[in-house]
C-alpha cells in the first residue's frame, strides 16, 4: 500500500468523510463521556483534528487544479442522465466556506475547554457543536437542493438548543426562541420554493434544475422565496433583529461558531443569485409585460435592492452598535454591519453583470465580498472570543461595570486591540485588503456607496474604540482588583484566530491569488457548474 | 382552474399559519402557526406527486407483466424528511416555550420581550 | 532555496493604492522606532511612588473608582444626544415582538415579489 | 386598529396574492408535465435496490443521504430538550 | 402528571402489546408494504406515550432513566451510520451503497415476478431496523422528557 494510494482514497472519499466523520463523532460522544470528561473533550478535538485531514487533502486538490469534484452516493460514480441520486458538488467556492467552518469549528472546540468548564450538560453541548459543524459542511458542500435544506434545518436546531445553553436565564431562552421560529419559518420557505421547482422541472440537483431553468413566473416566486428566507438567515437588515438577540446571549464559543453558521446561509443567497438562476441574471423583461415597457434584466433589478439593502444593513447595524452598554450584544450588532460589506460586494456585482459575463469592477467587488466573508469570520469571531474571556474572568457583560481589566489581562487587551484595527480595516490585518477592494470597485459605479461604506467602517474603529476604553482603560475598579488571566486554552484559541489576521493582513495578495480568485471564478462561471453534472450540458 | 383546489389549500394553509405568527400575541399561538404552515409545504409537496389514476408506488403482490401507472415516489420521500423535520422543531419550541412560561410567568409575546433595543 | 516565497512577496494592487509586504514592513518598523525614541523624550524625574501619580481635581477630595472611571454608556453621550431623532426611530424599530420580526420578513418579501415578480 | 395591523395587514395581502397566483398557475393537478426522475427510479428500483416498494428504495437508497440527516435532526432534537431540561431532570 | 384510573391503566397494559407488535411488524415489513422504520418507530412510540398518559411520567421515570434512552438512541444512529460506511469497504467502494444486495444469504435474494419476498432488498431491512430503534427511543425520550418537566414546573410555581 503506497502512500499515493491511501492518499488517492483518501481524496477519492474526502467529500463524504469531511460531513460524516462529525457526524459519527457526535453520535458516539454520548457514549464516550459516559467515561470521563477529559477523554470526552480529547475525542473530540481529534475528530476535528481528521476532519481537518480531509478537508486539508481536499482543498490542496481542488485549488491547485481548478476542478470541480462530484460524490455520488449510493451508486457508481459516473453521472446519469437524469440524476437520481445525492451528489455532493464541490467547488473552489464551497471549498473556500468549508475552510471557514473548519477554522471557526476547530477554534470553537478548543475555545470550548476552558470556557465551559465549570457547567454542567457538556456531553450534550459537544454532540450539538459536532452537529452543527456537520450541518455547517453539508450546508457548504451539497449540491442537492433539498439536501440542502435538510443541513440547514441540523444547523438550526443545534445552534438553537446551544443558544438557550445558560437556562437559568430568562434572555437566553427567549433568545432561543425567537431564533427558532425565525430559522423555522425561513427553512420552510426555503422548502416551499423548492417544491416549486420540484413541481416544475421534476430535478433536485442545482445544477441539472440550472440547466433546464426557464425563469417563467413561478421560478420568479422561488427566487423570491430562496432570497428572502436565506437573507433572513444570514441577517440582512431589516431582519436581523434575531442576530444580536441570540449572538449576545449564547456561549462565546457557541457564537464563534454561529457567525460560520450565518456566513453558511449567505453561501446559499450567494449560490442561488449567481449559479442557480446564473442563465437568468441577463434576461430583460419588460416592465408589466408591455411591449412597449423598457427592458430591465433580472440581474440589474435585483442588484439595486441587494445595494440598498446592503447599505440599510450597514447604517443600522453601526448606529445600533454605538448606543449598545451590553458587550456581546454590541459585538452582534458590529457583524450586522459587517455582513452589509458582503452584500454591497454581491450587489454591485449582480449590478454589473452583462450577457457575456462578469469584468471589471464587478468583478473585483465580488472577489471583495467573498474575500470579506472569510475575514469577518476572523475578525468578528476573535471579538467574541475577547468578550467571553472577559466573562470568564469577571461574570460581568455590562460596558458600564467593566473598567481597567488591561492591568489583570495583558494578553487580552492585546488579542482586543488585534480585533480592533481587523475590524475597522486597518493595515497591516486583514480587514484592510478586502474592504480596499471593495471600496475601490463601488467607487466606479457611484461614489456615494463608497463613502457610506468608508464611513460606516470609521464607525465601526469608533465603536470599538469606546468599547476598549470602557473595558481595558480606566483607573482599577475595587472590584476587579484579583481578576486573573484567561486559562490557557482560551489564549491559544485567541492565538490561533490572530496569526490567521496578521498573516492574511501581511501576505494579501498571496491569499487572493490562490484561494479567493479560484473561488470567485467558480461562482461566477455557472456553466461549469452545470457541465460538471450534466451531461451534454449547455 | 377548478383542478387546482389542493394548491389552493396549500396557499390557504401557509397563508393562515403565517397570518398566526404574524398577528397572534400568544406564543403556543405562534407555534401552531409554524406547525400549520410546514403542513401546507407537505401537502403541497404530497400533491405535486400525484398522477392521474395512479397507484402508490410498490409491486408487492402487483401481477407481473402489468404497467400500472404509479404515482411518483420521490415526493412522498421528501414528505416523510419533512415531517420528522417538523416533529423535531416542534418538540423544542415546546420546550423553549415551557421554559419562557417557568422564566416570564406569561406567554404573552408583548411581553417576552426582555432582549430590546 | 527560498522560492518558496515568491508567492508571498507578491504586490497587492487595487488601481490606485498597493500593498508590498516588505515595504510596508519597514514603514511599520520605521514608525514603531520613531514612536519608541520620542517616548524617550520624556519628563526624567518621573517617580512612580511619588506623589505625581494623585489626581488633583483642583483640590476637592477624588472620587471612589468606579465614579472616576467613564463608563460605556457615557462615551459618546453628546453623538446619541444630538441624534435623539435617529434613535427615537430605530428604537421603534428593534422592539423585541417576536411578531414584527416575522412581519419584517413579510415585507421584505412583498417587496421583492413586486420588484422581481410584476417588474 | 393600530397602524401595525394596517401596514401589515397591506404588505400581507401582497404576499397573499402572489402565492395564490403562483398556486393557480401550477400545472393542473394530477397531470405531470415531466417526470424523467421519477420514472427512472419506478423502472429501476426493484434490480438496483432489490425492493418491492420504490418509496423505501428512495428512503434508504436513492436519497439515503437525506434520511441520514433525517435521522441526525431527531437525533439534535433529543440532545437539545435533553440539554434545555437538564436542571429539571437531575434535582 | 399523576397516573389516571384503573380502568385506563387496565386497558393500557390490555392493549399495549398489540400496538407493539404492529408496530415491529410495520418496520420488518418496510421494504415490502407501506411503512418503514420511521413509521413503525412512530406507532411503537405512540404506545409508550399512552404508557406515559396511563401511569404518569413519574412512575416511568422511576423505572428507567432518561439517559439510558437517549443513550439506546445513540446507538440507533451509531447503526445506522456504520451501515453506511460498510459501503466503503465492498468492492467498488462508495459511502451509502447497498452492498448486501445480490448475495445468497441474508436479505440479499433478488426478487421475482413481485413476489412479496421478506429476504430481499438488501441493507434496506437493516436501516429499518437502526431507523427505528432510533426514532422509538428518540420520540419517547422527547414525550417523556416534556411531560415530566412541565409537570415539574407546575409543582415548583
Amino acid at each position: 500500500m503506497s502512500i499515493e494510494s491511501i492518499m488517492g482514497d483518501l481524496l477519492v472519499h474526502a467529500p463524504a468523510m469531511i460531513i460524516a466523520i462529525p457526524l459519527l463523532g457526535a453520535f458516539l460522544t454520548p457514549i464516550i463521556s459516559r467515561i470521563n470528561g477529559t477523554l470526552r473533550n480529547v475525542f473530540v478535538i481529534s475528530i476535528m483534528g481528521l476532519t481537518s485531514l480531509f478537508v486539508g487533502v481536499l482543498a490542496n486538490d481542488i485549488f491547485t487544479s481548478r476542478v470541480i469534484k462530484t460524490y455520488v452516493f449510493g451508486g457508481s460514480q459516473e453521472l446519469t442522465s437524469p440524476v437520481v441520486r445525492i451528489l455532493l458538488e464541490i467547488d473552489a467556492l464551497s471549498m473556500f466556506m468549508a475552510m471557514i467552518v473548519l477554522i471557526v469549528a476547530f477554534v470553537a472546540v478548543i475555545y470550548s475547554w476552558g470556557f465551559m468548564k465549570e457547567y454542567t450538560g457538556l456531553d450534550k453541548y459537544y454532540t450539538l457543536v459536532l452537529l452543527m459543524t456537520a450541518g455547517m459542511f453539508g450546508m457548504v458542500l451539497t449540491g442537492d437542493l433539498f439536501n440542502f435544506f435538510v443541513f440547514l434545518e441540523i444547523t438550526s436546531i443545534a445552534s438553537c438548543a446551544l443558544i438557550a445553553f445558560w437556562t437559568t436565564k430568562g434572555e437566553s431562552i427567549e433568545a432561543a426562541f425567537k431564533y427558532i421560529v425565525i430559522s423555522a419559518i425561513g427553512a420552510l420557505f426555503v422548502l416551499f420554493a423548492i417544491a416549486i421547482l420540484y413541481g416544475q422541472y421534476n430535478a433536485l440537483n442545482i445544477a441539472t434544475l440550472a440547466s433546464v431553468m426557464k425563469y417563467t413566473f413561478l421560478d420568479k416566486v422561488a427566487l423570491v422565496l430562496l432570497v428572502g428566507a436565506l437573507a433572513m438567515k444570514a441577517g440582512i437588515v431589516p431582519m436581523h433583529m434575531w442576530l444580536p438577540d441570540s449572538y449576545g446571549r449564547a456561549p462565546a464559543s457557541v457564537t464563534l461558531i454561529l457567525v460560520g453558521a450565518t456566513q453558511a446561509s449567505l453561501y446559499g443567497v450567494f449560490r442561488v443569485c449567481f449559479t442557480l438562476y446564473g442563465k437568468s441574471l441577463s434576461l430583460t423583461n419588460n416592465i408589466l409585460g408591455l411591449e412597449d415597457g423598457f427592458p430591465l434584466a433580472l440581474g440589474t433589478s435585483l442588484g439595486i435592492l441587494v445595494v440598498l439593502l446592503a447599505i440599510v444593513t450597514m447604517l443600522v447595524g453601526v448606529f445600533m452598535a454605538l448606543k449598545q452598554s451590553d458587550f456581546k450584544r454590541l459585538i452582534g450588532f458590529a457583524a450586522v454591519a459587517e455582513i452589509g460589506y458582503m452584500m454591497l460586494g454581491l450587489g454591485v456585482a449582480l449590478l454589473s453583470i452583462e450577457p457575456t459575463g462578469l469584468s471589471g469592477s464587478g468583478l473585483m467587488a465580488l472577489k471583495g465580498g467573498i474575500f470579506h466573508i472569510f475575514n469577518d469570520a476572523l475578525d468578528i469571531g476573535l471579538m467574541f472570543l475577547v468578550a467571553g474571556a472577559v466573562y470568564w474572568a469577571t461574570k460581568e457583560r455590562s460596558l458600564d461595570k467593566l473598567g481597567g481589566l488591561a492591568r489583570n489581562m495583558k494578553y487580552t487587551s492585546i488579542f482586543f486591540v488585534i480585533g480592533l484595527f481587523a475590524v475597522a480595516g486597518m493595515p497591516p490585518f486583514n480587514g484592510f485588503a478586502s474592504k480596499l477592494l471593495i471600496y475601490e470597485s463601488v467607487f466606479q459605479i457611484s461614489p456615494i456607496l463608497s463613502i457610506v461604506a468608508i464611513l460606516s467602517s470609521i464607525m465601526l474603529l469608533a465603536v470599538f474604540v469606546k468599547v476598549f476604553h470602557s473595558v481595558f482603560l480606566g483607573p482599577a475598579i475595587p472590584k476587579f482588583k484579583n481578576v486573573k488571566e484567561a486559562p490557557i486554552s482560551l489564549l491559544v484559541a485567541m492565538i490561533i484566530i490572530s496569526v490567521l489576521i496578521v498573516f492574511i493582513g501581511i501576505f494579501p495578495e498571496m491569499f487572493l491569488n490562490n484561494i479567493v480568485g479560484p473561488a470567485t471564478d467558480a461562482l461566477v462561471n455557472y456553466s461549469g457548474y452545470i457541465d460538471a453534472v450534466v451531461l451534454g450540458g449547455m | 382552474m377548478i383542478y387546482n383546489i389542493p394548491f389552493i389549500a396549500v396557499a390557504a394553509l401557509i397563508l393562515i399559519g403565517l397570518y398566526a405568527v404574524v398577528f397572534k400575541r400568544n406564543l403556543i399561538k405562534i407555534v401552531i402557526g409554524i406547525t400549520l404552515i410546514e403542513c401546507g409545504v407537505n401537502l403541497f409537496l404530497i400533491t405535486l406527486g400525484y398522477r392521474e389514476g395512479g397507484i402508490a408506488p410498490i409491486f408487492t403482490n402487483l401481477p407481473s407483466g402489468t404497467s400500472a401507472t404509479m404515482a411518483l415516489p420521490v415526493p412522498q420521500a421528501l414528505t416523510l424528511t419533512s415531517i420528522v423535520i417538523g416533529v423535531a422543531v416542534l418538540a423544542l419550541m415546546l420546550a423553549l416555550v415551557v421554559h419562557i412560561y417557568r422564566h416570564y410567568n406569561t406567554l404573552d409575546a408583548r411581553e417576552v420581550r426582555r432582549l430590546k433595543e | 532555496m527560498l522560492d518558496f516565497l515568491n508567492p508571498l512577496l507578491e504586490t497587492f494592487k487595487t488601481g490606485s493604492g498597493f500593498w508590498h509586504p516588505i515595504i510596508w514592513i519597514i514603514v511599520a518598523v520605521i514608525a514603531l522606532l520613531i514612536a519608541y525614541i520620542v517616548r524617550g523624550f520624556g519628563n526624567k524625574n518621573y517617580k512612580a511612588d511619588s506623589g505625581q501619580t494623585q489626581s488633583f481635581l483642583s483640590g476637592n477630595p477624588e472620587y471612589e473608582k468606579e465614579q472616576m472611571h467613564v463608563a460605556g454608556s457615557n462615551v459618546y453621550w453628546g453623538f446619541l444626544e444630538s441624534l435623539k431623532w435617529l434613535y427615537n426611530i430605530l428604537n421603534k424599530m428593534h422592539n423585541g415582538y417576536i411578531n414584527d420580526y416575522v412581519l419584517w420578513f413579510v415585507v421584505i418579501l412583498a417587496i421583492l415579489f413586486i420588484v422581481l415578480g410584476v417588474i | 386598529m393600530d397602524k401595525r395591523t394596517i401596514i401589515g395587514s397591506i404588505f400581507f395581502t401582497i404576499v397573499l396574492v402572489f402565492i395564490l397566483f403562483a398556486m393557480l398557475m401550477t400545472h393542473p393537478f394530477g397531470d405531470i408535465s415531466e417526470s424523467d426522475m421519477d420514472d427512472t427510479i419506478i423502472e429501476n428500483c426493484q434490480e438496483e435496490t432489490g425492493a418491492n416498494n420504490a418509496v423505501t428504495s428512495v428512503v434508504f437508497d436513492y436519497r439515503g443521504f437525506d434520511t441520514l440527516g433525517e435521522a441526525t435532526i431527531l437525533f439534535t432534537a433529543v440532545a437539545g430538550v435533553i440539554l434545555i431540561f437538564r436542571r429539571v431532570l437531575h434535582d | 402528571m399523576t397516573e389516571m384510573s384503573k380502568v385506563v391503566r387496565t386497558i393500557t397494559s390490555l392493549s399495549f402489546p398489540f400496538i407493539l407488535i404492529y408496530g415491529l411488524y410495520v418496520i420488518a415489513h418496510g421494504h415490502l408494504t407501506p411503512g418503514g422504520g420511521f413509521q413503525g418507530g412512530a406507532i411503537v412510540a405512540s404506545a409508550l406515550a399512552m404508557i406515559i398518559v396511563a401511569f404518569g411520567s413519574k412512575w416511568v421515570l422511576d423505572r428507567i432513566k432518561e439517559k439510558n434512552i437517549s443513550l439506546l438512541e445513540s446507538v440507533g444512529a451509531i447503526c445506522f451510520i456504520l451501515l453506511a460506511f460498510f459501503g466503503l469497504t465492498y468492492a467498488d467502494p462508495v459511502f451509502f451503497k447497498n452492498f448486501v444486495v445480490d448475495n445468497p444469504y441474508l436479505f440479499g435474494q433478488v426478487v421475482t415476478d413481485n413476489a412479496a419476498n421478506i429476504n430481499t432488498a438488501g441493507v434496506i431491512p437493516l436501516m429499518n431496523f437502526a431507523v427505528g430503534l432510533k426514532v422509538i427511543a428518540g420520540l419517547f425520550v422527547i414525550v417523556l422528557v416534556l411531560a415530566y418537566a412541565s409537570t415539574a414546573m407546575e409543582g415548583k410555581k
